[in-house]
């Protein structure tokens, strides 16, 4: 059995991590969290994360930055909004979660072939070039790119939706994309971030 | 022992005064006889020379009526300030600046626009303006220059009575001259007349109710009044809980209701706030809409409340105006 | 009673029977829906996870289309689109800088958003704007002994939407029973169905999925109605995968708008009731109401 | 200018509701702007037009006045008195050229420390953007008008009973044209 | 002596306090001093630490002696604390004591503000405005007024019962007025009382009888405080009696007609019992209901039925049995209307006390979805031995006991969506509950709660005594109660899904019962009692005392005191000892026999009136007549409360309020604006 040491020294907190985080619009009640873990309570994916809702507040508070970033739990919100209606500090725990999830993407922390970044950026690059999403394209390149074999799985459900009429490899496209390319790009120039 | 010299003077004033000054009837001969006239450009003839050529203090008392809105009468205030030993605010302009100060709500380009260019019925296809000096026949002759602000006399130069009206009464102006004369005088900076309301002299005082709470405001050309009862309690706005006696509540007998020309008491700073005060607080409405749907009532507030005060009023002047001093 | 329409990618997609369900319900109803042109995607949950200021930026499009459009209002059937255009409305209200920014991308192509385009939700107008009255009042087939469970979902009711109550939302139920259905009490109307998890991470998302379902059976649901094209589809989708792991639970997911043509009379293929996989019940026998 | 221009507010708080909730944001310890300046009365009933014209003419850039919310006055229905005034001093102030913003009437009860601060701030922050009204400044600039006069007339004296001709006027001053 | 000074030159002393760090860590008080030792008048111009001290006082009195002063000037906290002591050591230095003006650089001024320099900067303007106002000071007089010696108290819980024994048995008379037909309050229905679990009934109901039948305190229950007006020491109060179709004095207490009742069975919900139990519509609301009388239900009793256009129409199926039960007493009077009566008292303390959290707030915790999800207070009643049960605990289905209970602590309260306050009494009597239902049913008990707040004589013992008995203890909020089941043993059952926090993990527990620690809130119309009395609120609710610390039983309006839960959540002991204070309040305002009022009447100058009679209509207090013979309007002194709204308003400036002259106000503003 390998014991592992798991005291934190100070040394291992990223400072101003929390701060910063606090201070992205509809981050900023994260001050109040009292650690009832109502959010934990209502959420119903909180059985399989690695930290629950409640301690992801905690540790970002404390800055602990590399810890949150690399945990399941932000990948695992379905963004229910089940915590954020019930916090009794009206903190908005799925924004946080939103945030967090951003800032794993940019430093490119979450654990690879992990399908839910992937999908949220193969989401995102489909948006920008065509305007609107294929679902079937979309679903289709996801397995491709995280895991082909289980897309063997998931022919069965294909099929079924190609013979009820929901599943197409065609992709939707909007007229003014290059107006779309433009609002994306004054986005990026202008980022609200610092 | 020489009689005492007296002047008369006007600056920008409507000459109504100088009429009082004709009112006093035969109890002008009784002034005539104990003062010498030494200048009085609306009767008689002197020159501007004649006073400067006196001594100082030679004058007794001037009795200086009209706003001052020109450098020309700037100037005359302040060669007569000189030249007097009283220099008296003889009417509602000299005082408070008067009908002339309401000028106070415009700029001089927006005056000097309008009377040289906008008025209907004017004939000036030159579009021509006041000048400061012309060429005329080898002479240069300097002109005033019309100033951005309205004054009272005493925002000019230091004035020792004030006579209020519009015009003052004659009963007012002799007993000026009374006291004056009989050296029996009142603190420096009174204002000779009664310190207390119209409403203590007006005839209607007693129709006033105790328990008036206004639904509406009109004004005079609205309706018609009641002879007999308060103005107020017919709901017109009048200025005389507000404004001084002395004048024998002169309007209010003429079925007029009072229009401020007296000022206020000694004991208010600014006339137009305080009725505003006393009208609004006895308004019946409790909520913004009633509130503001009864003042309709009230569209010009500043013409209103200060008809004669505006240049004495704690604003003075509508603040957001330039000082186009040089007519840039 | 006129409104942009704003269907989103779904409603072209795996959701397509909200749509052609919808579109004739809301005729019937005298709604006329009008589709904005060129709309966008609106900027769903999954860009909000990569750009929030992107997302927004996308969702204002919309908004600016309908407004150039001259909408008044926006309907957002999938609940999806409703949160996050709603999202991105009180962001734009409520942080400056995130206005700023919208501005200034918008502006970019010429567009502009005022923010004060209501968007609503097929649910909320159908019980405010058209009113239950004028719903019961086109029912030729009532949905009499049908036993529904009455499924919101989480993004409809929270948290933004204000027609509704976010711990129990009540106007699917009213609306089932003005078609004539029995609407089932139970606790999960707003419980999470699993979202995109029952594809990028089945072990947790599809047991959501088989709680419902399991929940509605056991209450003798005949079938759920839901507002959400992920809803249905994961409802809908995984019972094969369902089974495998749990039990089978094979109760059919619809949309609500399908019960209401069904309740109007409208023939189920023109509803896209054969679009699902669990095939819907039989209706109890066809009463005919004098119209 | 030497020093940074601040916006400067004047508050006139009833001593029952207004005056107690500032004292209860002082409990608090909640922050707001060090600007306003806050003179006591009685109730909002008792203040008179003529302090708010006078505290704009005495440097004020902005007067705050604070009263017990509607049916909540201590003395019954001094705050409608006051509302009655506010209705149209606004319009006069208007007429005279004071933009609107820079008189406010709030109703602010004993328990709405958090309203003192935000209205405060919010005040603050609206002068800020308004810019000083500055009337001190403006009645000397009004006043340099006159100021040869008194030059002139010093100068007389200083010359005793000197005769000539009228003042000149000065060489700097344009026509109108 | 004082009048000798008031027309000399100003000469005025300023002291600045330093509050310790309170003042002196924001404000510079050294030079505050000193700038205001630069301005006109000012003769003596110190900074001291604490002036409020009796050094500091003193230290002024010796300047009023050593250097003739005779205007002085303190800065530091709100006037609203300290104006009376300043005022009191100016006077004892031999100045008049309205020749005292206090400026406040406390509450004003350091504690609100960030920036050093600018919080300094402050602090000279208004002391340079105080300066430039009270050199126009003038010598007043204090005015006494008598004090009616009878208090009126409102709401007869604990509170109300405490404050009134209290001042009853010092020898004054009280009204104890109660809307409810019995007193008692909330206590009444308490079974056992934390941390020593004495029976609440056996401690609280002597009381009530006591007070029941004090012969210095007139009990009006079932009736309601409708207008007051008036100020202290001598206020009106209206007071409606409500009808409860029973003759009081002629009522005896023993109750036959309850049983006559044609309904055999009792029928409607008890609201003593909480809807738990049954009550016929004549009835008396528990055994030793104060006053023993019966009370008619016009709701529900059949001869008040309503015909269809609404008029009453008797029911056929009325006989009338509870009039023949009377007999000759005939205390039954189905005639009784509302009664409104006019009461005159000198003092009144207002106990109104408090409702609790409506749980079916709480959508998630399944309060109204859900049989056997209860609130606390229906657990007090089931476990007490006179309660609907006799003391059995059964659950809705009126026989199973529970074998697992949960009990969800914080409902409703320390939320910012409900009630942000934490309602101070749940984490004690959820314990006390923990331990009634372990005692009486052996269940296993769980708690869930956010922390356990146990701060009190013997409370934390308690918390140690539930910890031996195997109560469990989890903490974390619950996230929802449901009744759907993921494993066999959830089957049937009521399941808590909560994050253990402190195991780091969420948590799924099935219990047969729930109970709710539904928090404390403020009445529904605690607005309107508050109006009535003319008090604050806090943005919570309940009614604003004068100052936390150091006045908090008095409120805004003198002579009107509040005690007990409507002031905020509080429990027994610490009700009791604040109606006792309340008590004190009133005692020594009557002992006193006179209140001083404030002398900043306003008063017309007669010689300048133009009696115009603008300012008569604007007094709320009629304190302004007109004098027909001289013509002018004056001032009934007695009258006037000091608002201004006159003086503000009179078209000439010839009203004067002392203390707030014109001339003063000018002199403030000029001095905030001077100092740049």
């Amino acid at each position: 059995m390998e014991i592992k040491r798991t005291i934190k020294y100070q040394a291992d907190r990223v400072r101003g991590f929390g701060r910063e985080v606090m201070s992205v619009p509809g981050c900023e009640k994260l001050k109040d969290c009292i650690q009832c873990g109502t959010c934990s309570g209502v959420c119903p994916l909180s059985i399989y994360m690695d930290f629950t809702p409640r301690q992801v507040m905690a540790l970002t508070r404390e800055d602990f930055k590399n810890e949150v970033l690399a945990s399941h739990t932000i990948w695992l919100c379905a963004s229910c909004y089940a915590c954020t209606v019930e916090c009794p500090r009206e903190i908005r725990i799925t924004d946080i979660m939103y945030e967090l999830k951003q800032r794993a993407i940019h430093e490119g922390v979450y654990p690879k072939r992990f399908p839910i970044p992937v999908l949220a950026q193969e989401f995102t690059t489909m948006v920008r070039q065509h305007g609107r999403v294929s679902e079937g394209l979309l679903v289709t390149k996801l397995y491709l790119k995280t895991n082909p074999i289980a897309a063997l799985g998931m022919a069965k459900l294909g099929m079924g939706l190609m013979k009820t009429g929901r599943f197409s490899l065609k992709q939707e496209n909007i007229k003014q994309r290059a107006d779309l390319a433009r609002i994306v790009a004054t986005v990026d120039n202008e980022s609200v971030k610092a | 022992m020489s009689k005492p010299k007296v002047a008369f003077y006007w600056c920008a004033s409507c000459g109504g005064c100088e009429e009082t000054v004709v009112d006093l009837a035969e109890d002008i001969l009784g002034v005539v006889e104990k003062v010498d006239i030494v200048l009085w450009p609306v009767a008689m003839d002197f020159k501007y020379q004649d006073i400067e050529a006196m001594a100082d203090k030679e004058i007794f008392a001037t009795l200086l009526n009209g706003a001052i809105r020109t450098s020309e009468q700037e100037e005359m205030a302040a060669l007569l300030r000189r030249k007097s030993q009283f220099l008296i605010a003889y009417g509602a302009c000299a005082q408070m600046g008067g009908i002339p100060a309401l000028a106070n709500q415009f700029s001089r380009d927006q005056i000097l626009e309008f009377n040289y260019e906008k008025c209907p019925a004017l004939d000036n296809p030159q579009k021509t303006r006041p000048t400061l000096s012309l060429q005329d026949d080898g002479r240069n002759p300097h002109l005033p220059e019309f100033r951005n602000v309205v004054r009272t006399l005493d925002q000019v130069v230091d004035v020792d009575y004030y006579i209020p009206g519009c015009p003052p009464t004659p009963n007012l102006t002799k007993a000026a001259f009374e006291a004056l004369l009989s050296g029996n005088l009142p603190p420096k900076g009174a204002v000779i007349a009664p310190d207390i309301a119209l409403c203590d002299e007006c005839s209607r005082k007693a129709t006033k109710p105790t328990n008036v709470a206004f639904t509406e405001f009109k004004r005079p050309h609205q309706a018609l009044a009641d002879p007999d009862l308060c103005f107020l309690a017919q709901g017109m706005v009048c200025m005389g809980p507000a404004t001084r006696s002395g004048c024998g509540a002169a309007c209010t007998s003429g079925n007029m209701p009072c229009t401020g020309c007296f000022g206020p008491t000694s004991r208010v700073r600014d006339q137009g706030a305080k009725i505003l005060s006393s009208l609004c607080a006895n308004i019946e409405a409790r909520d913004e809409d009633g509130i503001n749907q009864t003042l309709a009532g009230i569209p010009d507030p500043v013409g209103t409340f200060y008809r004669y005060g505006l240049a004495k009023s704690i604003l003075r002047r509508r603040v957001d105006l330039n000082m186009t001093a040089s007519g840039k | 009673m006129r409104y942009g329409y704003f269907p989103g990618c779904s409603l072209k997609g795996t959701g397509r029977a909200y749509e052609e369900s919808l579109l004739p319900v809301m005729q019937h109803l005298g709604v006329e829906m009008v589709e904005l042109d060129d709309w966008s995607c609106c900027g769903a949950t999954a860009y909000m996870a990569v750009d929030e200021g992107k997302a927004c930026a996308l969702a204002a499009r919309n908004l600016a289309l309908a407004e150039q459009g001259g909408f008044a209002q926006v309907m957002a059937p999938c609940s999806a689109c409703y949160l996050v255009l709603n999202k991105t409305q009180h962001f734009m209200q409520d942080y400056p800088a995130m206005r700023r920014l919208v501005d200034k991308a918008l502006g970019s192509v010429g567009l502009k958003v005022s923010n004060d385009t209501p968007v609503r939700h097929p649910l909320d107008i159908l019980l405010n704007d058209v009113g239950l009255d004028a719903v019961k009042q086109k029912v030729t087939r009532p949905l009499k002994g049908l036993k529904v469970a009455p499924y919101y979902g989480c993004q409809i009711v929270r948290p933004y939407s204000t027609f509704d109550d976010q711990a129990d939302p009540v106007s699917m139920d009213q609306l089932l029973q003005a078609l004539g259905a029995e609407v089932i009490d139970w606790p999960l109307k707003t419980k999470c169905c699993g979202g995109s998890l029952t594809g990028t991470l089945p072990e947790a998302g599809l047991r959501l999925s088989y709680i419902l379902l399991k929940e509605a059976k056991k209450r003798g649901a005949d079938l759920i109605a839901t507002v959400c094209p992920l809803c249905q589809f994961n409802l809908d989708g995984y019972h094969d995968k369902i089974e495998a792991k749990w039990e089978p639970v094979r109760v059919p997911t619809v949309y609500f708008s399908q019960l209401m043509g069904l309740a109007f009379g409208m023939p189920a293929n023109r509803l896209g009731l054969q679009r699902g996989f669990i095939p819907m019940p039989s209706l109890p026998r066809a009463e005919a109401v004098a119209a | 200018m030497t020093r940074e221009w601040k916006p400067r507010l004047v508050a006139f708080f009833c001593n029952w509701c207004t005056y107690t909730a500032a004292d209860l944001a002082g409990v608090s310890r909640l922050k707001y702007a060090p600007n306003v300046r806050v003179i006591r009365l009685m109730c909002s009933g008792r203040i008179d037009p003529q302090f708010i014209l006078e505290a704009l003419a005495k440097g004020a850039d902005g007067v705050l006045i604070g009263g017990c919310h509607p049916n909540d006055c201590h003395y019954v229905e001094g705050n409608y008195k006051m509302l009655r005034r506010f209705q149209l001093l606004k319009r006069m102030l208007q007429d005279m050229g004071i933009e609107e913003q820079r008189v406010r009437l709030e109703w602010i009860s004993a328990a709405e420390g958090d309203k003192v601060r935000k209205v405060v701030n919010e005040m603050t922050e609206a002068l800020q953007a308004l810019g000083p009204l500055g009337l001190p400044g403006r009645f000397e600039e009004w006043d340099r008008e006159v100021e040869h006069l008194a030059a002139t007339v010093q100068e007389k004296e200083a010359a005793g009973c000197a005769c000539g001709a009228p003042a000149e006027p000065r060489d700097t001053e344009v026509a109108h044209v | 002596m004082a009048m000798e000074k008031q027309n000399q030159e100003p000469r005025i002393g300023f002291y600045v306090c330093h509050c310790g760090t309170n003042i002196a860590g924001m404000v510079d008080c050294a030079e505050v001093a000193h700038h205001v030792g630069t301005l006109p008048n000012v003769v003596m111009s110190k900074d001291y630490k604490y002036m409020c001290s009796d050094p500091g006082q003193e230290l002024i009195q010796k300047d009023i002696a050593a250097h003739g002063l005779n205007r002085v000037v303190v800065a530091s906290c709100s006037p609203l604390l300290h104006e009376h002591t300043f005022r009191g050591a100016v006077e004892k230095g031999g100045l008049n004591p309205f020749f005292f003006h206090m400026v406040n650089i406390r509450e004003h001024d350091s504690w609100v503000h960030t920036d050093r320099q600018e919080a300094t900067e402050k602090a000279k303007a208004l002391a340079q405005a105080a300066i430039g106002r009270v050199a126009h000071h003038k010598a007043l007089e204090t005015k006494r007024v008598d004090i009616n010696p009878t208090t009126l108290v409102v709401g007869a819980g604990i509170a109300g019962i405490h404050t009134a024994m209290t001042i009853a048995n010092a020898g004054k008379q009280v009204v104890l007025v109660e809307r409810e037909p019995t007193i008692g309050g909330h206590m009444a229905k308490f079974d056992k009382t934390f941390p020593t679990l004495d029976c609440a009934a056996c401690i609280l109901t002597p009381k009530m009888s006591a007070a029941g039948a004090h012969e210095n305190i007139r009990l009006l229950s079932y009736s309601e405080v409708t207008k007051v007006d008036g100020f202290v020491g001598n206020y009106k109060v209206t007071i409606k009696r409500k009808p409860r179709y029973i003759d009081e004095e002629a009522c005896i207490g023993c109750q036959d007609c309850i049983p006559a009742c044609v309904f055999k069975t009792p029928k409607f919900a008890d609201e003593f019992n909480e809807g738990l139990g049954k009550r016929r519509p004549v009835y008396i609301p528990f055994p030793q209901a104060t006053p023993q009388i019966v009370a008619i239900d016009p709701n529900v009793c059949l001869n008040f039925k309503k015909g269809e256009n609404g008029d009453r129409v008797v029911s056929d199926k009325c006989k009338k049995t509870c009039v023949e039960a009377c007999g000759d007493k005939d205390a039954i009077d189905f005639t009784q209307t509302e009664r409104f009566e006019e009461i005159e008292v000198g003092a009144i303390v207002v106990a109104t006390g408090f409702q609790t959290y409506d749980a079916t707030r709480s959508p998630s915790y399944g309060y109204g979805r859900y049989d056997n999800v209860y609130t606390a207070l229906e657990i007090e009643r089931l476990v007490n031995a006179s309660g609907p049960t006799g003391g059995h605990v059964v659950m809705r289905d009126g026989k199973s006991e529970p074998k697992s209970v949960g009990i969800i602590h914080c409902v409703g309260s320390r939320d910012k969506k409900t009630n942000a306050w934490c309602s101070r009494v749940c984490c004690m009597y959820s314990m006390k509950l923990a331990h009634l239902l372990k005692e009486h049913t052996n269940a296993e008990i769980y708690n869930f709660y956010i922390d356990v707040r146990t701060p009190g004589k013997g409370y934390e013992e308690f918390y140690g005594k539930l910890l031996e008995e195997g109560v469990h203890f989890i903490r974390g909020r619950v996230g929802e109660v449901t009744d759907w089941a993921m494993t066999p043993e959830e089957e049937g059952k009521l399941v808590i899904r909560v994050e253990d926090t402190l195991a780091g993990m969420v948590r799924r527990i099935p219990v047969d019962m729930v109970v709710l620690a539904t928090g404390l809130e403020p009445q529904k119309d605690a607005q309107d009692v508050r109006r009535l009395f003319n008090m604050s609120c806090g943005s919570e609710g309940f009614f604003l005392e004068r100052h936390p610390k150091l006045a908090p039983v008095n409120t805004f309006s003198d002579g009107i005191y509040i005690a007990g839960a409507c002031q905020g959540p509080k429990d027994i002991p610490d009700t009791v000892a604040q109606a006792g204070a309340a008590a004190a309040e009133v005692l020594a305002l009557i002992d006193k026999g006179y209140v001083e009022q404030e002398p900043n009447t306003a008063f017309i100058l007669e010689d300048e009136c133009s009696g115009c009679k603008s300012c008569i209509p604007l007094c709320p207090y009629t304190a302004i007549l007109f004098d027909e013979k001289t013509d002018k309007a004056w001032i009934n002194e007695a009258l006037c409360k000091g608002c201004g709204t006159c003086v503000g308003s009179c078209p000439s400036g010839s009203i004067v309020q002392n203390l707030f002259e014109d001339q003063e106000i000018f002199s403030e503003i000029e001095g905030v604006l001077a100092y740049d």
